[in-house]
């Protein structure tokens, strides 16, 4: 059977909602941190299966995406390890103050 | 050289990610979910193989394995205390979660349903052993402006992680 | 960093190092990891247990827990005539075994006011020294090794062979030699005793050279040494620090000028000191002591006079009631011998001030904002003996 | 089935690019085969080398000179016991070494030991490399939070952070060999030949450029060339965790680093896995830089006489080899004690005259020429490894990184800039 695009979609969209719900229900941050990522890479992998149909701006698309996850997981994993400092908990409903 | 057994790469790959995708949102211990999320991550980098994306496997496997989720280890191990995994692991928002998938999903069959039509039906044979050096090229020509505003974005997330996770300034 | 895993091992005497949360603490205690160093560790240099408390890998706390090699030996000096005591003083200090004997030697001599004859006490100076020098390549080899210089090592143990094989014909044993009795020597020299000290003097010298070559400019030396453990003249007169500890710290105190003993108030040699107190300055301090131990090695050989060289002591040695305090310049330091006598053939109390011991007081001095790898260094440069440590 | 089998040889492309499957496999197997073989060989001349420094004769009592010592210690770590610590993650603590032999392994597939002698060109291949030499690092991290023990997290903490830090200065320098590939012109020393003015990330497509641009990088835009490659000699030996850089295993620090809980057989896989890591970045260094499988002056010393000259040094190593090991034999003390070492030895040294006997003939000849070179120079960096070991004292940590931020990554990147502004003037 041949491998078309709409079977990377759904992929990808599988991803997506798996990232979506891990967001919504976990406490711990790193965990959201990581989910995020996972929605990153459901986007990347949609522009990647998308580059096959309309060129290579998607790959390149993508590799913009990558950047933006790295600076992502660094700014917010340096929050994380500032707010651990002073609370010693990094669950999500335990963020509550706008200012520590 | 053609490719051989490509759908079960496929569905190898694809049945690889989502699963580790669902651990790394269910283990209770982070570490583990972060190695989930390296199996996930390289077997999308195999995806991307099979898309003819070489170039962004590559930075896939260096950049995202190599380097975020080593960063990510690495604050695991700073702030991992055994008390958090005794604790709820998941808030109460189950419901809205549920919602929302259920709402992605659907938007998400939509779009198949009524995209179809849309998406050509056959894809561009890439050659693949140029494919570095056009995505270079592309992102050095077309998408100038956006490299270096990526730069830019770097430049910032360093000094603000390094502001954020300093003790003292 | 954090404290990884809430320190379950729970150490009896770390309670008191844990931080109480504080206003003044502004940071958690969940950044404090606590590692026991010891007392298995292949560079606490026996059974040393330090307890570091560390911030990532900076110490910001050291402790010391000693005792893990006591054997009581004081106590045991207490159920032993003076004779008999003797050998037993050779396991404190096992590198140096000879200049442990020495000191408890001239300490019981003088106790008793006898004084081993000239010949005797040469021949004493030539093998002390001789034991300087195997006592500091030892240190050498190992703090080397610390610092993860493999190699220097096996060119120390090479040459300190020499020294145990001159030991071993003059005594029989290579490591912990009784090589004195309390009034001189058991026994006369064996003959070509002289030439196998100058022989070895003359091989030894180019020796410490290539030790030199190999370290003294290399650059990752230099930058693991200097500034590393710096312990400045009034701390180590306040901790009672001694050596060549003391010495690099720019504090010319020896005891062979000060209180000359043994015959080296005949002999013409420099006390080498340094100027930082750092781990660097301890390597120049103790290189430059090999050398002048070689100097004071010629010279005796060359005017090692003749006649007994067993004085003239009781068989049953009852020293008159009273107490004494002898020390001696050791490799390591002062080794100080204090002795109560009750008049009988049994010391009353014998009590050892050994420098190790004194010097190891100054560790957590010396770590404190260190990183891991400067607390193996400093455990070296301090040239510890449990043995000696712990008695 | 057969022919198709044997058309392979015929053609001039890798395995891989070629779609002959059954000689992929082939080729993986002779290439684990043989870097197994390699590392049993390394952990002896290592112990043999590194005693020779240091006036000791290293293993001598098993095997005549201890020839049999790496068998012997793999005998003895397969069947030590297994310990898993209490308290340890029993699944991560399973995975991590795993996951450090295999990513040092996979590398391997896209070495290339020869024009033909690669599993596969890759569009990607030093990309691919660095990225699969940097997934090592998460098998090392693992192992030490997995151990549940202060000395190995410690450890596995210094090895993400050294990795890291490294990992830049030597892509800097990577690049830089890379930017060289699209660099044809003569530059300021005159010498040089033609090629593709595209760059290329493919190693095979690297060593084609040195070769027709008749320089090896490490010497093209003298000094900018060996600039680059000495930062990566320096890069490499920190990212495989090697002496003066071996801070995570730091025996006398750490105790043995991120190791410090293993035993027996998973120990021997970290082990294992160490010398293949260096072997394979050794292997980037001389694909990079020293020309990967071309013969020393290729063009200066063209022409058919001088091909044919250098196509009989395989042989003649291996006949200085098996002479070396025969005038051992021959000095053995005569005693019926040595007997059986004696004979072992001379057998050996004929197995080694044979193995050059072979190598002489014609077909043979050709087609190993290219695999010796390159393991020829890879030895070199193997010797250098040793050497370093005997010779430095350890870095401490803070040391560490500021040679890596504060000299590494500035010089990589003004050597980088450097290259690019050399290229185009």
């Amino acid at each position: 059977m041949e491998i078309t695009t709409l079977h990377y979609l759904v992929v990808a969209a599988a991803l997506f909602i798996i990232g979506t719900v891990g967001v919504l229900t976990r406490r711990n941050v790193v965990i959201i941190l990581m989910s995020i990522e996972l929605i990153l890479n459901a986007v990347n992998l949609n522009l990647v299966a998308f580059s096959r149909l309309y060129g290579l701006h998607g790959q390149v698309f993508s590799i913009f995406v990558i950047t933006d996850a790295a600076a992502e997981a660094a700014v917010g994993l340096g929050i994380l390890i500032a707010f651990f400092r002073n609370k010693e908990t990094v669950n999500a409903d335990e963020i509550d103050l706008l200012k520590f | 050289m053609n490719p051989v057994a490509t759908p079960y790469f496929f569905y190898g790959l694809a049945a690889v990610a989502v699963l580790s995708a669902i651990a790394v949102i269910m283990r209770r211990n982070p570490v583990h979910s972060a190695i989930a999320l390296i199996f996930t991550l390289l077997s999308l980098a195999g995806l991307y193989l099979m898309l003819y994306a070489p170039f962004v496997a590559g930075v896939q496997i260096i950049l995202y394995v190599g380097g975020i989720v080593v960063l990510f280890l690495f604050v695991i191990m700073l702030i991992n205390i055994d008390s958090m995994q005794r604790e709820y692991q998941f808030n109460k928002q189950w419901l809205v979660a549920l919602l929302a998938a259920a709402g992605l999903g659907v938007l998400f069959v939509a779009v198949y349903v009524k995209g179809q039509a849309i998406f050509p039906q056959h894809a561009i044979r890439f050659v693949e052993e140029k494919n570095t050096q056009q995505v270079g090229k592309m992102l050095y020509v077309d998408y100038l402006l956006p490299f270096e505003i990526a730069s830019l974005l770097l430049l910032v997330a360093i000094v603000g992680a390094v502001v954020m996770a300093k003790k003292r300034i | 960093m954090a404290e990884v895993f809430k320190s379950e091992q729970s150490l009896s005497s770390v309670e008191h190092i844990e931080t109480e949360k504080g206003v003044d603490q502004p940071f958690l205690d969940a950044t404090e990891l606590i590692l026991n160093m010891g007392p298995q560790h292949p560079s606490t240099h026996g059974v040393l247990r330090v307890i570091l408390k560390l911030d990532g890998e900076k110490v910001l706390n050291a402790e010391c827990v000693i005792g893990y090699l006591h054997r009581g030996v004081e106590k045991i000096a207490e159920n032993r005539t003076y004779t008999m005591f003797n050998p037993y003083v050779d396991r404190m200090d096992y590198v140096a075994a000879v200049s442990n004997g020495l000191g408890y030697c001239e300490a019981v001599e003088k106790l008793l006011n006898v004084e081993a004859p000239p010949r005797a006490q040469w021949v004493r100076t030539i093998l002390t020294e001789l034991n300087r020098i195997a006592s500091h390549q030892l240190w050498l080899g190992t703090h080397a090794l610390d610092i993860g210089a493999i190699t220097p090592l096996f060119y120390t143990f090479r040459d300190r062979e020499e020294i145990l094989k001159i030991f071993e014909k003059f005594c029989g044993a290579r490591l912990t030699t009784h090589a004195f009795r309390i009034g001189g020597c058991q026994y006369e020299t064996y003959d070509g005793f002289e030439q196998d000290v100058k022989k070895f003097c003359d091989f030894v010298t180019p020796k410490v050279d290539e030790y030199e070559t190999l370290l003294t400019t290399n650059r990752i030396w230099l930058e693991r040494t200097k500034g590393v453990g710096v312990l400045k003249a009034k701390d180590c007169i306040a901790l009672g620090v001694t050596g060549p500890v003391l010495r690099a710290a720019g504090v010319k105190w020896d005891l062979r000028k000060a209180q000359p003993y043994a015959a080296y108030k005949h002999f013409d040699f420099d006390i080498p000191t340094g100027q930082n107190g750092d781990t660097y300055d301890r390597y120049i301090v103790r290189i430059a002591e090999m050398r002048q131990a070689l100097r004071i090695i010629r010279q005796a050989v060359e005017s090692i006079p003749e006649g007994p060289i067993m004085g003239k002591v009781p068989k049953v040695m009852k020293p008159p009631v009273g107490e004494i305090y002898h020390s001696i310049e050791a490799p390591k330091g002062e080794l100080g011998y204090f002795i109560v006598s009750d008049g009988s053939t049994q010391p009353y109390r014998v009590r050892v001030r050994p420098p190790s011991f004194v010097n190891l007081q100054a560790l957590s001095k010396m770590v404190e904002g260190a990183l891991v790898a400067d607390v193996v260094a400093v455990i070296g440069t301090l040239d510890i003996v449990l043995g000696e440590v712990d008695r | 089935m057969l022919q198709n089998f044997l058309n392979y040889l015929n053609q001039n492309v890798t395995p891989g690019q070629a779609g002959a499957y059954i000689w992929v496999v082939i080729y993986i197997l002779i290439i684990f085969a043989a870097v197994s073989v390699a590392v049993i060989a390394m952990n002896w001349l290592e112990r043999k080398i590194l005693a020779h420094m240091q006036v000791r004769l290293g293993p001598m009592r098993v095997g005549p000179h201890g020839l049999l010592q790496p068998f012997a210690d793999a005998l003895k770590l397969l069947l030590k016991e297994d310990i898993i610590p209490t308290g340890a993650d029993k699944l991560v603590f399973w995975m991590a070494p795993v996951v450090v032999v295999l990513t040092a392994f996979t590398t391997y597939i896209v070495i290339p030991f020869g024009p033909t002698h690669a599993v596969t060109d890759m569009n990607i291949g030093i990309l691919f490399m660095l990225g699969v030499a940097s997934l090592g690092t998460l098998g090392i991290i693992m192992a030490g939070w997995a151990s549940n023990s202060h000395y190995p997290l410690l450890g596995s903490l210094r090895s993400s952070a050294q990795m890291v830090s490294y990992e830049v200065a030597m892509g800097m320098a990577v690049v830089s060999a890379v930017l060289m590939t699209s660099l044809t012109g003569l530059g300021v020393y005159g010498i040089g030949g033609t090629g593709d003015t595209l760059g290329t990330l493919s190693m095979i497509e690297i060593v084609r450029a040195q070769m027709n641009q008749h320089v090896w990088f490490a010497f093209k835009f003298f000094p900018l060339g060996l600039l680059a490659f000495g930062i990566f000699a320096i890069a490499m030996v920190a990212e495989t965790n090697r002496a003066p850089f071996d801070l995570p295993e730091a025996e006398s620090e750490l105790t043995a680093g991120f190791h410090t809980e293993y035993s027996g057989f998973r120990w021997s896989l970290f082990f294992l896995a160490e010398y293949a890591a260096m072997i394979a970045v050794s292997s980037i260094a001389v694909t990079l830089w020293l020309g990967g499988w071309l013969r020393p002056f290729p063009h200066w010393l063209g022409g058919d006489t001088w091909d044919t000259a250098f196509s009989f040094f395989p042989a003649l190593t291996f006949f200085v080899l098996a002479g070396l090991t025969l005038r051992t034999t021959m000095r053995m003390p005569k005693h019926p004690y040595f007997k059986i070492q004696k004979t072992g030895l001379g057998v050996f040294g004929l197995l080694l005259g044979a193995i050059g006997l072979v190598l002489l003939a014609p077909p043979v000849r050709d087609r190993i020429q290219d695999i010796y070179w390159f393991t020829i120079k890879v030895a070199g960096f193997m010797y250098m490894y040793i050497w370093y070991r005997g010779t430095f004292p350890r870095y401490r940590f803070d040391q560490l990184m500021k040679l890596g931020w504060k000299f590494m990554i500035p010089a990589g990147i003004g050597v980088l800039i450097a290259t690019a502004l050399a290229g185009v003037l």
